[in-house]
């Protein structure tokens, strides 16, 4: 669109919760793309006492890169799902769990969704990653490279050289042009190579060290700078039998660092998976209860659900050993790929019955976790899409948190173990839109570090990034709430008017944001030494050819992280 | 009875590029109460282009249907390049009088195709139910999955006079298939269910199959992964009964192998 | 003149890898218009190397020069991956997408006929 | 005199990215580092096709590359089933223009895969890929399985850079404390380095598989003496030497896809592994051929869904190897116009599928002149990748490498060719609209 050009949004309920406007009838001023005071000759939209939010932001989701890549190539039966023909505006569509980058971007929009994080970014693919994310229309983006399982990681984690360590995180955030640093099942994947696994006190094969001292590390380094976003963890143990006790251990590693900022010292994800009690699959219950406690009481966490979508899906992660373990229960297909010197990833097919104790159980934890932590600016929704399900089955989560009624119907139709194995049946709250808003954008943006930079929320200066949905505040029908969330009257992104009436009208392209960690050259230089010595013996590419070139990043939009005086 | 009369225009195939034509879009239960003019409106795929039916072929109506159980088509012309014939369909007959395309009878649910001549590869795709003939040979891929899919055809009845390509019936899980001719490589492959019997030989019949029943009548390149059981008498003929595949481990091999 | 019946197989050699941006030298004429046999399969044959055969198969025949590998059996043939082995191969794919480039039932004998170049052998599928 | 270092070579799918040469007024005179045999030759350069040309009564003359262009939009517009075949000696950037050009003609795509490494894209769809990047088999791997393969000649670098003669951190002695086994018909110049070579029967690849894959699951009683030429007693001596090993690597070529069972030696080739890992660790991974045909295979799955074969007439992907393969659509005689880029048909199709290629009209974008030439209607000359043109390519093991612009050319990229060419082909839309 035009810089300059201008859009009015009238008469809209609007529930921004980082301004604290919660359902209030008023007007939206749009120009070159942000929120402002007033226009002069806009452009209007009529949004007839719909309900208007900012533009959701997805804190966890794997929608671009090799293992999504892979998990597409695996499988041209999930892509035969979701074909859907080019039309004059958009491109060929396909998939359901692992929809191609163009549906992607369609799919989101059309949920009023405007960024998207990519959750797992195997650092020596970066340039994968990035080429997909130029072709994911609409969004804006951002991608956390994987820094838990590197050798050198592991080496300064050793020798206690935290300084050092950060100095490479800066390195390697810096050269694939990423966010923040991800951690996935750490120690772990790098056992993986061995074919062996890691708890959080085992000590990591060759490197001698534990997952826990791990966790500890990288948030230290990580709190060397004015990082917008803290460590971002996938626990050991995920998916097994029992797991919440080493997560809620998890979560005590970091309590004692000092965030740079007001924002947590840790964001567990898909905490569903997380959230395990029993010794086996046969006394398998919930124990989101206890990781909800945890929560409630501590104030340097936050956490998503990670909540089930009952169906077929494809499962991708980094946690190598945790995807060959679902593939020996399921014999389907599996693909692995274990990355030199860095992390690894698998993935596999699996479907989620409501037929199944186990499957049916995990679905109620993941609304649990929504349901009994107190307060919504701890707890993002996500499907950890795609392994707990496809992230198109957002608007079935937020129609089963505003309704008590609908939840009690779909249990009548699951496994009745999760009458006796859960909680969820006897939970009666109930969402309403504000806490909607909040765990759908206004949590992330705040917790990613975003809302400094236009995302989120609708105050003035903001990007004008806005979904209209075609409900009104007093909607009560939870039907009719998961059609309004599926596909929004409007969906406007950076001004221009992308989604009309259900349908994308427009494909802008999207921005890359990334992060650049401020390191002392001198710190950097002596890591460098090191570095340089890892590339010439043991990596299969050159320390030259290694980093993101600019070309992958059209749009850029740069957020420097200082060093912390 | 309504029968609906569809031949392929000679000069739809007497290019020197032979571009198929898809008929997914004319079953009985699609074409059942239309007129002959609603028919000749229909669109089907040719190339990268939709045609109107009567375009493409000559269509005669005789009789009257009470519903689409009544309707029976019948494509005549040369249909080697037409595709799709009878895909999907859900109740009536179809009658293809010559050699006809790839995906034959794919996804069929119910009612009874008739091919006259060959049918080219994935005939009964997918097959759910319903009555497949092929008089001729069927390539490769006869009732096999989709790719990437683990499951094949599911359930109702294949007879085919000629030989089967490779791959029949990847994935089987239910049905019943008769090949009287010979079947080539890897018939049966990863059959978890349904019948096979094949009158003919066959090569490496049932490998990495987990459940299932094969029976080869002729000779058999048997794969080394077998495992003897004992000798069986079926309706009189003397057998050795295999239980397999030992490759996919002893809790998953679970199909059976009948072998002369 | 009587020839013998082989499995034929085709694959990359390293000269030929060499000229795959200049197929039209005579280092690739020279290299992949070229049958390996096994020594003895030669002397039944009466060829010595650079002798020229022709190889023909239910879908084609080609004339190639001879030479020796006795790191292949006695009944097979090996012609380098490129345009005088793919004459004599079947374009049917069974329904795979990738035809058979290797075991193909063959004949080879000793013949006088010339090997046709690049263009000639091109010009064979034009009529 | 100027010495260039981190030149990535596009000839095979190692994608060397170390080699050093030197540049002598805009021309490469010396490779000094780091390229094989092979890759030194292209590196050094070839003869170019010098101008764009038409086709008029049996003879090429030369053209502008506006009239080329143009000529060669009219004839895609029009055709019913054209082909766009080729995409793997190129860069992604060129490919997902490709794409687009496929969606708006609703042409049918499909890459140099279908004749190499497709059937092991379609066992992958049946059962996965447990893989690794090449650094890991480099720093870990201490038995190594060539299958149908010989890389000594098709991969020169692929021993010493990242497998059986590499270095790496657990492998600091080299081949030393590896094992090599080579499994292929013929005694080749790889077989002869193994320690162990079994020569197999030709296309009795499937059932040697799943004989390995039944002793390695306990079920040794019931396999044969003898299968597909190899001796009970030596599949039992690889199978001790599987359980054995720390790190199991198996690398296949087109030994095992284009013979006999095809897909389906891969298919067993991976349930091998996946019965090996249930030992020891156990990957596996294709020899790919061109530098990208990974590549586009990367790019038609994330722009699709799909890697390979795709028909787009009806405006969305329909995948299926055996009907929409280019070599199934010249030998089925079923397109009616064909666009090669980055390929060579001529030289690497079989001849009855030649045969239709010789009937319809056929556009050639290439730097070198080749068999498929002879076919063209139209040619068009653009930049090699590599040498005078930039972009991303994928390795065998799908880790992307940015190619560099080491001389400077006029001559303009795959990827504006086909650019120009769409925007031709829109035009013609949007007047047919009028």
């Amino acid at each position: 669109m035009a810089a300059e050009s201008e859009l009015i949004i009238k008469n809209g309920v609007v529930f921004d919760p980082i301004n604290g406007v919660k359902g209030e009838q008023m007007d939206l001023f749009i120009r070159g793309g942000k929120i402002v005071e007033a226009v002069s000759n806009p452009k209007v939209i009529d949004a007839e006492g719909r309900v208007v939010m900012p533009g959701g932001v997805d804190i966890h989701a794997h929608i671009a890169g090799g293992k999504v890549n892979s998990g597409r190539l695996m499988r041209p039966e999930d892509g035969r799902k979701g074909l859907v023909p080019k039309t004059k505006v958009c491109r060929c569509q396909s998939g359901y769990s692992v929809p191609n980058t163009f549906a992607t971007g369609y799919r989101y929009a059309m949920m009023g969704y405007t960024f998207v994080m990519e959750a797992a970014m195997p650092p020596l693919a970066a340039r994968h990653t990035h080429e997909e994310i130029i072709d994911i229309p609409i969004l804006d983006n951002a991608a956390m490279p994987l820094i838990d399982n590197n050798w050198m990681t592991l080496e300064y984690i050793k020798s206690g050289d935290i300084d050092l360590l950060a100095a490479y995180i800066a390195w390697m955030i810096k050269a694939t042009k990423g966010y923040g640093v991800k951690v996935v099942n750490p120690g772990g994947t790098e056992a993986w190579a061995w074919g062996k696994n890691c708890n959080l006190h085992d000590a990591v094969p060759t490197f001698d060290v534990t997952p826990a001292e791990i966790v500890k590390g990288l948030a230290e380094a990580t709190e060397k700078y004015e990082m917008p976003h803290s460590i971002h963890v996938h626990p050991n143990m995920l998916g097994h039998p029992g797991n919440f006790e080493v997560t809620k251990a998890t979560y005590d590693l970091v309590k004692g660092i000092r965030p740079y900022r007001d924002r947590p010292t840790m964001h567990a994800t898909h905490t569903q998976f997380h959230s395990y009690g029993g010794s086996t699959w046969g006394d398998f219950e919930s124990q989101a209860k206890s990781i909800a406690e945890y929560i409630n009481v501590n104030d340097h966490m936050s956490i998503d659900i990670g909540s089930i979508i009952l169906g077929d899906t494809t499962t991708m992660t980094a946690d190598g050993p945790m995807e060959y373990d679902l593939y020996q229960i399921t014999g389907r297909k599996w693909t692995n790929c274990d990355v030199e010197l860095e992390t690894g990833s698998g993935i596999t097919p699996f479907l989620y019955s409501g037929k199944s104790p186990v499957n049916t159980i995990q679905w109620a934890i993941g609304q649990e976790l929504a349901l009994l932590v107190k307060d919504p600016w701890k707890v993002a929704l996500t499907t950890d899409h795609p392994n707990a399900g496809p992230f198109i089955g957002y608007p079935i989560i937020i129609s089963m948190l505003m309704s008590k009624k609908r939840r009690d119907e779909l249990a009548a139709e699951v496994h009745k173990a999760i009458y006796d194995r859960s909680e969820l049946p006897s939970i009666d709250r109930e969402y309403d839109l504000n806490e909607i808003a909040i765990i759908t954008r206004g949590m992330a943006a705040k917790t990613l570090g975003l809302s400094e930079h236009g995302k989120g929320h609708l105050g003035i200066g903001a990007d004008a990034d806005i979904a209209i949905y075609d409900m009104t505040p007093e909607e009560r029908d939870a039907g009719k709430i998961q059609k309004a969330f599926l596909n929004t009257k409007y969906t406007i992104k950076a001004g221009e008017i992308v989604v009309k009436d259900g349908e994308v009208v427009a494909t802008p392209e999207g921005r890359t944001i990334f992060v650049t960690p401020e390191c002392d050259q001198t710190l950097m230089d002596e890591m460098l030494v090191t570095l340089e010595d890892r590339f010439d013996k043991y990596y299969s590419v050159t320390f030259n050819n290694y980093p993101v070139q600019d070309h992958y990043l059209p749009h850029p939009y740069e957020i420097k992280a200082p060093w912390r005086s | 009875m309504q029968t609906i009369t569809l031949k392929l225009k000679d000069a739809i195939v007497s290019g020197v590029a032979k571009v198929p034509v898809e008929v997914d879009a004319l079953t009985p239960d699609q074409l059942f109460g239309k007129s002959e003019a609603e028919i000749k409106a229909v669109k089907v795929w040719w190339g990268n282009r939709q045609e109107q039916t009567g375009d493409l072929f000559e269509v005669r109506l005789a009789g009257d249907a009470a519903s689409a159980e009544d309707v029976k088509l019948v494509f005549e012309g040369d249909l080697r390049r037409v595709k799709r014939i009878g895909e999907g369909m859900k109740v009536g007959e179809i009658e293809a009088r010559s050699d006809v395309d790839m995906h034959c009878g794919a996804m069929m649910e119910g009612g009874k195709l008739v091919v006259k001549g060959s049918a080219n590869c994935w005939a009964g795709r997918e097959m759910r139910g319903g009555e497949l003939v092929i008089e001729g040979d069927a390539e490769d891929n006869l009732c096999a999955m989709y790719r990437g899919e683990m499951t094949g055809m599911t359930g109702g009845k294949v007879t085919v006079y000629g030989n089967a390509g490779e791959l029949t019936a990847q994935y089987m899980a239910g049905g019943e298939i008769l090949i009287k001719g010979n079947a080539n490589m890897l018939a049966g492959l990863n059959m978890k269910g349904g019948k096979i019997t094949i009158e003919g030989d066959a090569k490496w019949p049932g490998a990495d199959m987990t459940g299932g029943e094969i029976m080869v009548k002729g000779a058999t390149a048997m794969m080394p992964s077998f495992k003897f059981v004992e000798t069986a008498t079926v309706d009189g003929a003397e057998y050795k009964k295999y239980l397999g595949d030992l490759a996919m481990g002893e809790r998953k091999a679970k199909g059976t192998l009948y072998v002369r | 003149m009587e020839g013998i019946s082989v499995n034929l197989i085709s694959g990359r050699t390293a000269v030929q890898g060499q000229n795959l941006d200049s197929k039209l030298s005579d280092e690739y004429f020279g290299e992949v218009a070229r049958c390996d046999l096994n020594g003895a399969d030669m002397e039944k044959l009466g060829v010595a190397k650079d002798d020229r055969v022709k190889v023909t198969t239910a879908y084609g025949q080609v004339v190639v020069r001879v030479d020796q590998d006795d790191g292949i059996l006695a009944g097979m043939a090996f012609i380098p991956m490129g345009p005088w082995c793919n004459a004599v191969v079947n374009g049917d794919t069974n329904g795979n997408g990738m035809p058979s480039f290797k075991g193909i039932d063959a004949t080879v004998e000793k013949t006088t006929e010339p090997i046709l170049s690049i263009s000639e052998l091109m010009r064979t599928y034009m009529d | 005199m100027a010495e260039l270092t981190d030149v990535v070579c596009s000839l095979c799918g190692c994608v060397c990215d170390d080699i050093v040469l030197e540049v002598e007024n805009n021309e490469v005179v010396k490779v000094k580092r780091g390229a094989c045999s092979v890759g030194k030759a292209k590196l050094l350069g070839h003869h170019r096709i010098p101008s764009p040309m038409i086709r008029e009564n049996g003879e090429l003359k030369e053209v502008s590359y506006d009239e080329a262009i143009k000529k060669a939009a009219e004839i895609l517009y029009k055709s019913r089933r054209p082909l766009l075949y080729g995409w793997s000696s190129t860069v992604c950037e060129a490919d997902k223009v490709g794409v687009e050009l496929a969606e708006e003609l609703g042409a049918v795509i499909d890459n140099t895969a279908s004749v190499c490494h497709g059937p092991s894209v379609l066992a992958i769809q049946d059962v996965g890929l447990p893989s690794c990047t090449l650094g890991e088999v480099k720093n870990r791997a201490d038995l190594i399985i060539y299958w149908g393969a010989n890389p000594a000649y098709a991969h020169a670098n692929h021993m010493k850079r990242y497998s059986y003669v590499s270095k790496g951190f657990w492998t600091e002695e080299g081949k030393k404390n590896k094992k090599l086994v080579v499994v292929d018909p013929r005694k080749t110049m790889t077989a002869k380095m193994a320690d162990v070579f079994v020569q197999i029967k030709q296309g009795y690849d499937y059932p040697v598989f799943s004989a390995l894959r039944a002793i390695l699951r306990g079920h040794a009683d019931v396999v044969p003496d003898e299968v597909g030429g190899v001796p009970k007693e030596q599949l039992m001596e690889i199978a001790e030497m599987v359980k054995g090993a720390k790190f199991v690597m198996t690398f296949f070529g087109m030994g095992v896809t284009h013979t006999g069972a095809r897909h389906n030696n891969i298919v067993n080739a991976i349930q091998f592994t996946r019965a090996a890992h249930t030992h020891t660790k156990a990957s596996i991974m294709p020899l790919r051929g061109h530098y990208n045909v990974a590549g586009i295979n990367q790019v038609l799955t994330w722009e699709t869904g799909f890697p390979f074969a795709i028909d787009m007439a009806r405006g969305y992907a329909w995948y299926n190897p055996g009907e929409d393969s280019a070599t199934d659509c010249l030998w089925r005689g079923d397109c009616d116009s064909a666009m090669i880029i980055a390929s060579d048909p001529g030289a690497h199709f079989p001849g009855p599928s030649l045969r239709h290629m010789a009937k319809i009209p056929v556009i050639q974008i290439d730097p070198y002149a080749n068999p498929t030439t002879e076919f063209a209607d139209i040619v068009i000359p653009t930049a090699v990748s590599g040498i005078d043109a930039e972009g991303s390519v994928y390795r065998m093991d799908n880790i992307p490498i940015r190619l560099r612009k080491i001389i400077d050319s006029d001559v303009p990229t795959d990827e504006e060719i086909v650019g120009r060419i769409l925007t031709e082909i829109r035009a013609l839309r949007a007047k047919e609209v009028q």
